[in-house]
């Protein structure tokens, strides 16, 4: 076979190029012969193919993402915004934090052990790609119905490969979700998301600058895996043709990947790096137009020199592989030598395989012979945009029209009973502990609050005691009844699940998972989502600093509900003063804050006992939620409430079950005047969280309510060995916890 | 009660995270001239009634669908032999 | 002065730097060590902490058994240096066979990440002198190797001579025989098990709970002790 | 290239969980007859130079003190051989 040279490509203008078969259209394949000004060659292609596909160029999407950086709210904390391989936000007393959200939903689904283990791996290396030491990650997940055999193969496989990978770089996991639904039967949603904390000055960032500074790829050999995997993967619906089509999935070892983390956290401990990009999707082709589009001069890369792990690999291969646990820095000539001591330290491979030149090229050369010679941001940030229409479905109308409010309710008490007792017993509703057992929450010894609190909190600073919350919400019901508020209350219940646990909110990530872009209703979805995340994070002043979108998550014609995830970033000064969600003191009082509405559209008491969705979603008010959200962090840190529960799907009497179980008390509770006992336990209106508060403090507390405008109602005492509701019923702890936490474990284990 | 072996082993273009650790610690322990090493998995099947043709192939689908991922791996079905020449132990 | 402990870094430890904090928070000197080096650095006592080493590719603790620093752990073992090993740490003491038996993968073949209630059964070795022999505690336990095995005999050797050192109240959260969560040398300065204890050394963190300091305050005090002779 | 087989197993008084869960999951996927099942490694070990007697007593001494923990696990060394009768794939 000849080599596709520069030179060769100019010479054959007429040659015929797979660009169809590596998913380019035609009118693409034409701007690239444009942009060069001939036809591109093998390898030139192969770099277009992967970073103008939708998963690298966001090509659906980005007209509609613009919008995170036009509407963004005034905020001092942003340090790195969009468009770095994840935000920065300042923390306080020096710190910096990163954090970034990010789908491997396709590879879970084929491979669910190594897709998912490749997806925490993926996410680890952006955000030591900043400078940060990762300390926590996060895992949403969706899956098909929780009974459905394929579950039973899917949820397994990505709950070890999450926690085989994330155990294993000693990363604690501190929270997620699980969430069934039938509509992700075969597109199940793998999430992760990674935190990591530096000192200001240590913020790197991705470009080579300097002429004459080196690019050395360092970490694992490059492999014929995943060619092309995860971007076109990722970037089309399932083939029903079945098992013959699949694509290469990677593995993982996360081994190789701790000690790159140890071996970049040394490098950047003694500053030896003028700019450093992770190798994810798209590989070489990405980290290396990436590097020399955000960088100041050019670039030249000799490709023979990355070390194989089969010699026969191509030099399209090569630029395409998604080999994991690699990385690429520029470095100073000065530094080179110490840059591959430490690395050899650490059993770390690096080569160095070219360097920052004075032009304004990309340009790679194989044994010699230029194979790509092209402008780097034509292919890193210049890629295709689509424009593509969008319209409200149909169907919209009617089912906003079927309303849940007019389901047929518990007839008498011992029907609301029987009916709470199978929705904590729900699978959505039930104790997480089978999957969240599974995963190191306790590693690195800085572990404040992990599942099933309403967020998970690390202590960052051993003297200081400051520390950070992270939060991840979706519901992908409310976003299916309108998306625009879906995505509202996504961002809202994260924000508050914050709070609640007495951090200040500061920035989000966002991972949108949608069905295909080629559907207008979809695309619809879409523009609406973005457009309600974008307009609540002006009013909550929470800027977006990063986050991944996930198309494509379709079955034939039927697309996943609209599913934008949410994850909510915060401080806390003083990480002795966090606020648990165990009722765990007997006689404190229980305060319900907010207001409650009739508001069942999407609920869980809806989907458990109706099996229905339909109507309207619970309202947004995001200035209450500021409100809300001041009153759980002023009361946290005065020591006013000793415990403290967001309210969201399952309503009062899921949160209370939850915290009475963590704490082992129970709670009697009063149904408030003017509600009647089903709506004050089951509705779920937003904007509401539950407080106990010492006997002592409860005038101090009430007050402060009372001074800010925030409903406060008494509705209970912590009390006795069971959930009890005044003249309904009564349910002992013991029938509660087995309820609970006997659902997940029987279905799967 | 006769015997069925499957071997499953990660596909060769397919990363091996375990037989590459395995392979890099050989020359520290003083085992030379061992230029790869690929780490499987090797299931014993204690087959109940006749191992024929229909149990071969039923075995095999078994071994297609369940016990290797064949996205990532290879696997291979055997009727286990008797001790043969080159085996030790 | 202080007793100095070595914390040993394999490539792939995870809980060093927690067990290093461990030995700070008791009053000790934490000295970390590196897996290549042969030097001991004149430690009083080693720590083998938890982690992946080597990714537990192969066997866990298989490969780092053959580093150079656990040469001269070995040697110094077997001439009375204290050495504590927490789970994976523990798995590399029992490749060494400084400690009998082996670790398989657990029962239910999960990853178990739990609060986990043990008894002391013995306050005989160097590192649970200031525990009493039946006390129960409570420390974080996470593995998925970590189902102990042992032959009949071994395991009645064990017994008969006090070496079982740990045992797990409540759950048995692995299948190991006889609900054996650690056990020690025939002198006692050797000690394996798979809870951590260096989480639990503040309240604020982990479990809330500090049932895990007493492994190093007991080495702290035994080292001065001996200092002191 | 000459490739040697190391075959590692449990010990037959040793619990096998792992083989186990793929028995017990078996009649489930519809596959009967299977009466028990042990899961063990397989390593393939590619030889540079001759197979000779010394290579394979060097390579008996590696899985003894290596690959295998014969505290409990067996091991059988097998020089590869080209495709026999019982196999398929
Ligand atoms: N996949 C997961 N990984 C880690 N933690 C999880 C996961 N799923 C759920 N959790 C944790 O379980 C708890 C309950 O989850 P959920 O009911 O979704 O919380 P909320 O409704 O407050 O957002 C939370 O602490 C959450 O972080
Ligand atoms: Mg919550």
């Amino acid at each position: 076979m000849t080599l596709d040279t520069v030179k060769h490509a100019a010479e054959t203008p007429e040659s015929a190029q797979p660009w169809k078969e590596l998913g380019l259209k035609q009118d693409e394949y034409e701007r690239i012969r444009e942009i060069l000004d001939r036809r591109p060659t093998g390898a030139e292609l192969a770099m277009y193919s992967v970073m103008w596909s939708e998963h690298c160029s966001y090509k659906s999407s980005k007209v509609h993402l613009k919008q995170f950086g036009e509407k963004a709210p005034e905020n001092d904390a942003l340090l790195v915004g969009i468009g770095e391989n994840a935000g920065v936000v300042d923390v306080g007393q020096g710190y910096a934090v990163t954090f970034k959200v990010e789908s491997h939903n396709h590879p879970s689904y084929i491979e669910p052990y190594q897709g998912a283990a490749t997806g925490v791996g993926g996410i680890v290396r952006d955000i030591l790609a900043m400078g940060a030491r990762p300390v926590a990650v996060m895992d949403p997940l969706r899956f098909g119905a929780a009974d459905h055999p394929d579950t039973k193969r899917v949820l397994p496989g990505v709950v070890a490969g999450i926690g085989g990978y994330g155990n294993c770089l000693g990363l604690p996991n501190i929270g997620g979700e699980v969430v069934f639904d039938p509509c992700y039967q075969g597109n199940p949603l793998v999430n992760a998301l990674c935190v990591g904390v530096m000192k200001h000055e240590d913020i790197h960032l991705a470009k080579a600058s300097g002429a004459g500074n080196k690019v050395i790829l360092y970490g694992a050999r490059t492999g014929g895996d995943g060619i092309g995997g995860v971007s076109v993967l990722a970037s089309e619906t399932f083939d029903s043709t079945g098992p013959s089509r699949r694509p290469a999935v990677q593995v993982g070892d996360p081994f190789q990947e701790k000690l790159l983390i140890e071996c970049t956290l040394e490098i950047f401990r003694e500053d030896l790096v003028a700019g450093i990009q992770d190798l994810g999707g798209a590989g070489l082709s990405c980290a290396t137009s990436e590097l020399a589009s955000a960088g100041s001069g050019g670039m030249r890369v000799e490709l023979d020199t990355v070390p194989l792990r089969d010699a026969t690999l191509s030099p399209e291969e090569i630029l395409m592989s998604e080999s994991q646990e690699r990385m690429c820095a520029v470095v100073e000539p000065g530094n080179v030598d110490r840059f591959l001591e430490i690395c050899e330290k650490w059993d770390v491979i690096a080569t160095v395989i070219g360097e920052v030149t004075e032009g304004e090229r990309l340009e790679i050369f194989w044994h010699g012979e230029q194979i790509v010679d092209v402008p780097p941001r034509s292919v890193a940030h210049e890629g295709p945009t689509y424009h593509r229409p969008y319209a409200r479905p149909e169907w919209q109308d009617a089912l906003q029209a079927d309303d849940a409010n007019k389901l047929a309710r518990p007839a008498n008490a011992d029907e609301l009973r029987e009916q709470i007792l199978k929705l904590v017993a729900s699978p959505n509703q039930a104790s997480k502990a089978w999957i969240t057992d599974q995963y190191d929450r306790f590693v690195q010894g800085n572990t404040v609050l992990a599942q099933p609190e309403d967020s998970g909190m690390v202590r960052i600073d051993e003297e200081t005691n400051l520390g950070v919350a992270v939060s991840t919400d979706g519901n992908g019901r409310y976003a299916k009844l309108d998306p625009y508020t879906g995505a509202q209350l996504a961002l809202a219940e994260s924000y508050r699940n914050v709070a609640a646990s007495g951090a200040k909110p500061l920035a989000i990530s966002d991972c949108l998972n949608f069905g295909s872009p080629e559907d207008p209703g979809v695309m619809w979805q879409f523009a609406e989502a973005t457009r309600g995340l974008a307009d609540a994070c002006q009013i909550l002043g929470t800027p977006v600093t990063g986050g991944n979108v996930s198309l494509y998550n379709q079955t034939g014609d039927t697309a996943i509900h609209p599913t934008p995830v949410v994850a909510v970033l915060g401080v806390i000064d003083d990480v002795t003063r966090r606020t648990p969600i165990a009722f765990a003191e007997e006689g404190q009082l229980l305060y319900l804050l907010g207001e409650t509405r009739e508001e069942f559209g999407g609920s869980a008491w809806s989907q458990v006992v109706h099996d229905h969705l339909g109507g309207l979603p619970p309202q947004v008010d995001l200035e209450r939620e500021r409100l809300l959200a001041e009153i759980l962090i002023s009361g946290s840190r005065d020591g006013m409430i000793d415990a403290a529960h967001d309210l969201s799907d399952g309503g009062v009497v899921q949160a209370v079950v939850e915290s009475c179980l963590r704490g082992g008390r129970g709670a009697r509770l009063v149904v408030p005047d003017g509600l009647d006992a089903f709506t004050f336990l089951l509705s779920e209106s937003a904007g509401r969280a539950i407080v106990a508060v010492p006997r002592s403090e409860e005038l101090r507390f009430t007050d402060m309510c009372g001074a800010r405008g925030l409903p406060a109602t008494r509705i209970g005492v912590i009390d006795g060995d069971a959930v009890e509701v005044q003249g309904e019923f009564s349910i002992p702890l013991s029938e509660l916890r087995t309820a609970h936490e006997e659902t997940v474990p029987g279905l799967l284990a | 009660m006769a015997r069925v072996v499957v071997d499953v082993m990660l596909k060769p273009e397919i990363l091996d995270p375990q037989g590459q650790a395995v392979q890099r610690a050989l020359p520290r322990l003083g085992f030379q001239g061992i230029a790869d090493v690929r780490q499987g998995k090797r299931f014993e099947l204690e087959v109940e009634g006749p191992v024929d043709e229909a149990a071969l192939a039923r075995i095999h689908e078994m071994a297609e669908t369940f016990l290797a991922n064949t996205v990532i791996e290879d696997f291979v079905v055997k009727v286990e032999e008797p001790a043969t020449a080159g085996e030790s132990k | 002065m202080t007793a100095r402990i070595g914390v040993v870094t394999f490539p792939g430890t995870l809980d060093d730097r927690d067990t290093q904090r461990a030995v700070r928070v008791a009053g000790a000197e934490a000295v970390p060590l590196w897996h290549r080096d042969k030097d001991l650095k004149q430690v009083d006592a080693v720590v083998l902490p938890g982690g992946f080493s080597y990714g537990d590719y192969l066997r866990a603790g298989a490969i780092s058994r053959f580093s150079p620093v656990m040469e001269t752990i070995i040697e110094q073992a077997k001439g009375g240096m204290p050495v504590l090993g927490i789970c994976n740490g523990f798995q590399v003491l029992t490749e060494t066979h400084l400690l009998p038996g082996a670790m398989l993968r657990n029962n239910h073949l999960h990853f178990v990440c739990r609060d986990q209630k043990l008894r002391v059964e013995t306050d005989k070795t160097a590192w649970t002198s200031d525990y009493s022999a039946g006390q129960e505690i409570s420390v974080p336990l996470k593995n998925i190797d970590g189902r102990y095995v042992a032959d009949e005999r071994t395991l009645d050797m064990l017994e008969a001579e006090g070496r079982v050192a740990f045992r797990y109240l409540d759950v048995n959260p692995n299948g190991s025989l006889r609900d054996i969560a650690g056990i020690s040398n025939e002198a006692g300065n050797v000690v394996g098990l798979m809870p951590h204890p260096e989480h639990a050394v503040e309240p604020l963190v982990g479990t809330g709970r500090t049932d895990g300091l007493g492994f190093f305050t007991s080495i702290l005090k035994n080292l001065l002790k001996g200092a002191n002779a």
